[in-house]
């Protein structure tokens, strides 16, 4: 279980366990009491873990969707799926790093997968710009999405991103063009598509991919209109408040599920999905199969019919006079 | 009714906006405004009489949504639907204050119940149904009612072979809502997608300002996107924007005319000629026998 | 007429017309014998009008085609159309303003006009890049091309081009890419498309715009695979032999009707367009109606699978054993 | 077949190419090749067994159509059509040297009657017309009868439930044909759409140089677009860009590397590596009945 980056709640746990290694380091046997010590300090360890992990806030979700070893796009194609050949390409500006599109074989199904990529360590996030895409990677899905249209092709797709990148350029080459016009190919695409969220899904960016029949979360993947700091930002005027409004955006797995904008949740290791990746690797991939095999019952028009009811029926609201 | 006869004459319309309205801003008679452009003072009155544009400058000052539609529509032909229509607060937001008080005082600021008019009217002799956002109205996010409205608006247009119109003007995205004022994006985007489909024409008209997952939905998938000289336009905000990049924007950065330059519309049109130029448009979209024609 | 801007081909007749004039103000009464030089002139200008005029040479018609003076897209939209409401923007990178696409209405009818535009005057071409469009503008005829489809608007396209730019970043955002998919798009448009060769011809970037069910050119206007000055540059290692090729190339309005890749040749006033613009926009307008309403009498399908034939039907080849 | 072993080796295919074929290049026994890359000297024998790409630095030496088709399609599978099919001089074009002449010398020297080979195949157990191109043959420039041969190649693919594949390998259209070539542009990109169309799918592959017309008509407009390393892709050539921006090309511009970056191409892949990238593309886009299933 590796330890290099600790997240903020895990800080409290991460220093008694090093004090814990520390005492033991120490030769108890000459000293009945400090073994006493460290008997109370193990079991108000478990109390700790047990406290941080069993009732994760949503912030702590929030740490674990963003930390560094969690399972990211490129694990799960390696892990879940065989005879992978990336396309590349938007056609007509460029390559962007930061959406993955490929034909893919998972189990007995031949589909096209759609993700954000992050990168592995520096290097790898720097060309993936940190898996923020510009428009040019949201056009590259698109193509990609046409091909699955044209080819009968499921579409699986994973979610995992910031948001759609802010920056110049991205805007004077039609982010929310981009945007918009993959939402509405999403939602009118003659195949299943399921997406899965498996770390953050930040906003615009993360829906543009993120439209389907189907909705998979783990357990400490968020999805959610506004990064809670960029929320913070507006209403505190303080985004290092992002903690205490993570909360009120009803952002995390357990939020989704409740609004019935995801279909199922997937739990967990304790601790995240980095603790225990072949686990997830393993009920994930049954989960998506699972998902696609029970939307390709469906015909093609049977199935937009069902995509545009499942959208139009998302909201709250109140007929009045 | 300044603000009709000054469209009158500038455009020479067969149809005149609907008299009487509230068509003044909600000032004193004999009160002053600034420009925020040229920063000179303007008697109100002769504001309205220029159709809320700086005489000056040619500063486009904000409308409310009422505004818009009657300057927009012929005469008398507007009838809103689902003008009850209103938000709930499905998450009980209140970091910093309450959502619901938020609505509360929108709703009494603006006489509406949600930040959008829709309904069916006639426009250049073109059967069309037009919506309108309203700024005043917590920024004109869109959330679960605004979404649904804009989406039954877009039903409507379909249902009766009328021309969907959208004039936008929005911070984006309601966060109060969370992920269901997300999910709006999408539900309006499929509608769109729906319309277009049955070859309906839908022009969207953006105006100051237009963002987030308002421009990234419904506004510009229009088969004609028009804007207001001045209009920022965009995706990400400003602010956002320099915080990412650690510099400042380059002057005229998201405005109407420099999203005209990196070819996202089809025109920026003076508000004085935006009528005439819709009829226009509906006319070469809608010359189908059920669409009538406006000659 | 104006005489500002000398062809070369007209270079000796103009030096003729000059000594005439500059005879004509010395005293001839008192000089028969010049009189009788003037006389034998006038005549000499005569002939060769007569010969520069009637028996033009391929390169004199390309020369024509490419005047400063002779109408332009503008000048047709202007003086043909009623209504015109420009659109702008690729809605991917920019607006390329070497190409217009408008609605505008032609007579009675409701159409989508394509255009390249060169400019009427130094700045103005700088600006629309000499008639020479990047992947933006035919990315920008697509868009109307495919408005026109959506709404049933025949397409009146208007060709005038020393062909696409030759540029690194036009090449670098997909100038092929842009030109082939037009050419996809157009074989299919489900609306007449009739197009008008008004100046030049140049290659892959007037077809890109060009390809139809019925093309009518203008008799000094070219269309050809290559220009001449880029033909002689490869055959002759020589740019300034295009002379010598231009006849080589068949690109001529006469040339092009014999090869049945035009369908008809619209006359124009001796000297070229630009001697009496009124009255070639009048026969071209007439010409357009009478193809639109020719090709509107036909259903979707037979139009797009009229087109189809035409196409299949170009190549001259031998079967072989 | 030095060749054919190279590959089964490298790609553990399970097919293997036609034996025997002039699969070496026109060049004596114990001739020495210099590399273009790298200008090392690398004796023939070496250079074929290697599938002739350089042992040193991986450059991609030409093939010729036959070697092309031979690498890429199941063993023995490839049939012929179109094989009499011959350019005509309609234009009569003798501008420096007869066109007609330049035929002849073509024909002469590579044995075939045209700058393409068109047939019928297996290729990983999927039923495909394949296309190759011969750069040999006057540039592989696109005159009426390739324009022929790539059109009727793409109508039996449709007429016939096959996908289709396409080698490219062209200085761009044949001038001496004029007009009539360039025509052949819109002529097989029309064809290239009613495959679309049929959903059928269409793979290409663009080795050096793929330029102009072939460019800007059906070599980009497959489903899924492969280059092999170092190709140059473009539409204008450098020369006349250099002439025309008055500055020097970057390093590496139009080569497939660049155009990969630059979005235009599905993926570069190594001569080694391309029946086998093709038969599982195919594994893909055929998954009907009627496409066979190459597993
Ligand atoms: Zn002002
Ligand atoms: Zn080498």
């Amino acid at each position: 279980m590796s330890r290099k980056y600790v997240m903020e709640f895990e800080r409290p746990l991460v220093e008694l366990e090093e004090q814990l290694v520390a005492l033991r380091r120490l030769n108890l046997t000459d000293n009945p009491d400090l073994m006493v010590e460290v008997s109370a300090l193990a079991s108000e360890i478990d109390r700790l873990r047990h406290e941080t992990y069993e009732h994760l806030t949503p912030w702590a979700r929030v740490q674990i969707a963003r930390h560094p070893d969690r399972p990211k796009v490129q694990d799960y194609l390696a892990a879940l799926f065989t005879d992978v050949v990336e396309l590349h390409g938007d056609r007509l500006h460029g390559d962007d790093e930061a959406i993955v599109t490929a034909l893919a074989t998972l189990g007995n199904r031949r589909v096209v997968v759609l993700g954000h990529r992050k990168g592995s360590n520096t290097k790898e996030n720097i060309k993936r710009n940190f898996g923020s895409p510009h428009p040019d990677g949201f056009r590259k899905a698109m193509r990609a999405m046409r091909l699955a249209d044209k080819f009968g092709l499921p579409v699986v797709s994973f979610l995992d991103t910031k948001g759609a990148h802010p920056g110049i350029d991205a805007e004077e080459r039609g982010q929310a063009w981009a945007i918009a016009e993959s939402l509405a190919l999403l939602s009118e695409l003659r195949v299943p598509i399921v997406a899965v969220g498996i770390g953050e899904g930040g906003s615009g960016g993360a829906l543009a991919i993120g439209l389907g029949d189907h909705l998979i979360m783990l357990e400490n993947s968020y999805y959610s209109v506004i990064s809670p700091e960029a929320c913070a930002s507006i209403l505190y005027k303080d985004s290092t408040r992002a903690a205490d409004v993570a909360g009120s955006l009803k952002m995390t797995a357990a939020d989704l599920l409740r609004l019935g904008i995801s279909d199922e949740t997937v739990p967990e290791p304790i601790g995240g999905a980095h603790h225990d990746a072949e686990a997830v690797f393993s009920e994930v991939k049954k989960r998506i199969l699972a998902a696609v095999d029970s939307l390709a019952a469906h015909d093609a028009d049977e199935l937009v019919e069902k995509r545009y009811r499942r959208l139009r029926a998302i909201g709250v609201f109140e007929e009045g006079a | 009714m300044p603000i009709a006869d000054w469209f009158k004459a500038r455009d020479e319309r067969r149809y005149t906006p609907v008299s009487g309205s509230n068509i003044k801003a909600d000032v004193p008679e004999g009160v002053w405004s600034k420009c925020d452009a040229c920063k000179r003072t303007i008697y109100e009155g002769d504001l309205d009489e220029a159709g809320r544009v700086c005489p000056h400058c040619g500063h486009h000052f904000p409308l409310t949504a009422a505004q818009r539609i009657e300057l927009l529509v012929d005469e008398g032909s507007f009838a809103e639907f689902d003008a009850g229509l209103t938000s709930l607060d499905p998450l009980e937001f209140s970091a910093v204050k309450p959502y619901a008080a938020s609505l509360e005082r929108a709703q009494a600021n603006t006489g509406m119940n949600e930040a959008i008019l829709t309904g069916r009217a006639m426009l250049g002799g073109h059967e069309v149904v037009i919506s309108a956002m309203d700024f005043r109205f917590v920024g004109a996010s869109m959330g679960s009612a605004v979404g649904e409205k804009i989406t039954r608006a877009l039903e409507v247009a379909l249902a009766e072979n009328r021309a969907a119109i959208i004039v936008t003007a929005s911070g984006g995205a309601r966060m109060q809502e969370g992920i269901l004022s997300l999910m709006q994006m999408a539900k309006t985007s499929a509608a769109v997608a729906r319309l277009a489909d049955a070859g309906l024409p839908y022009v969207s008209i953006l105006t100051n300002p237009t963002m987030g997952g308002v421009t990234a939905s419904f506004a510009v998938l229009a088969d004609v996107v028009l804007a207001e000289p001045g209009a920022r336009i965009g995706f990400a905000g400003p602010r956002i924007i320099e915080q990412t990049i650690r510099q400042k924007l380059p002057k005229g950065f998201q405005s109407a005319e420099s999203m005209l330059d990196h070819g996202m519309l089809d025109d920026v049109v003076p508000r004085a000629e935006l009528a005439g130029r819709l009829s226009l448009v509906l006319d070469y979209l809608m010359s189908t026998p059920e669409g009538g024609d406006g000659s």
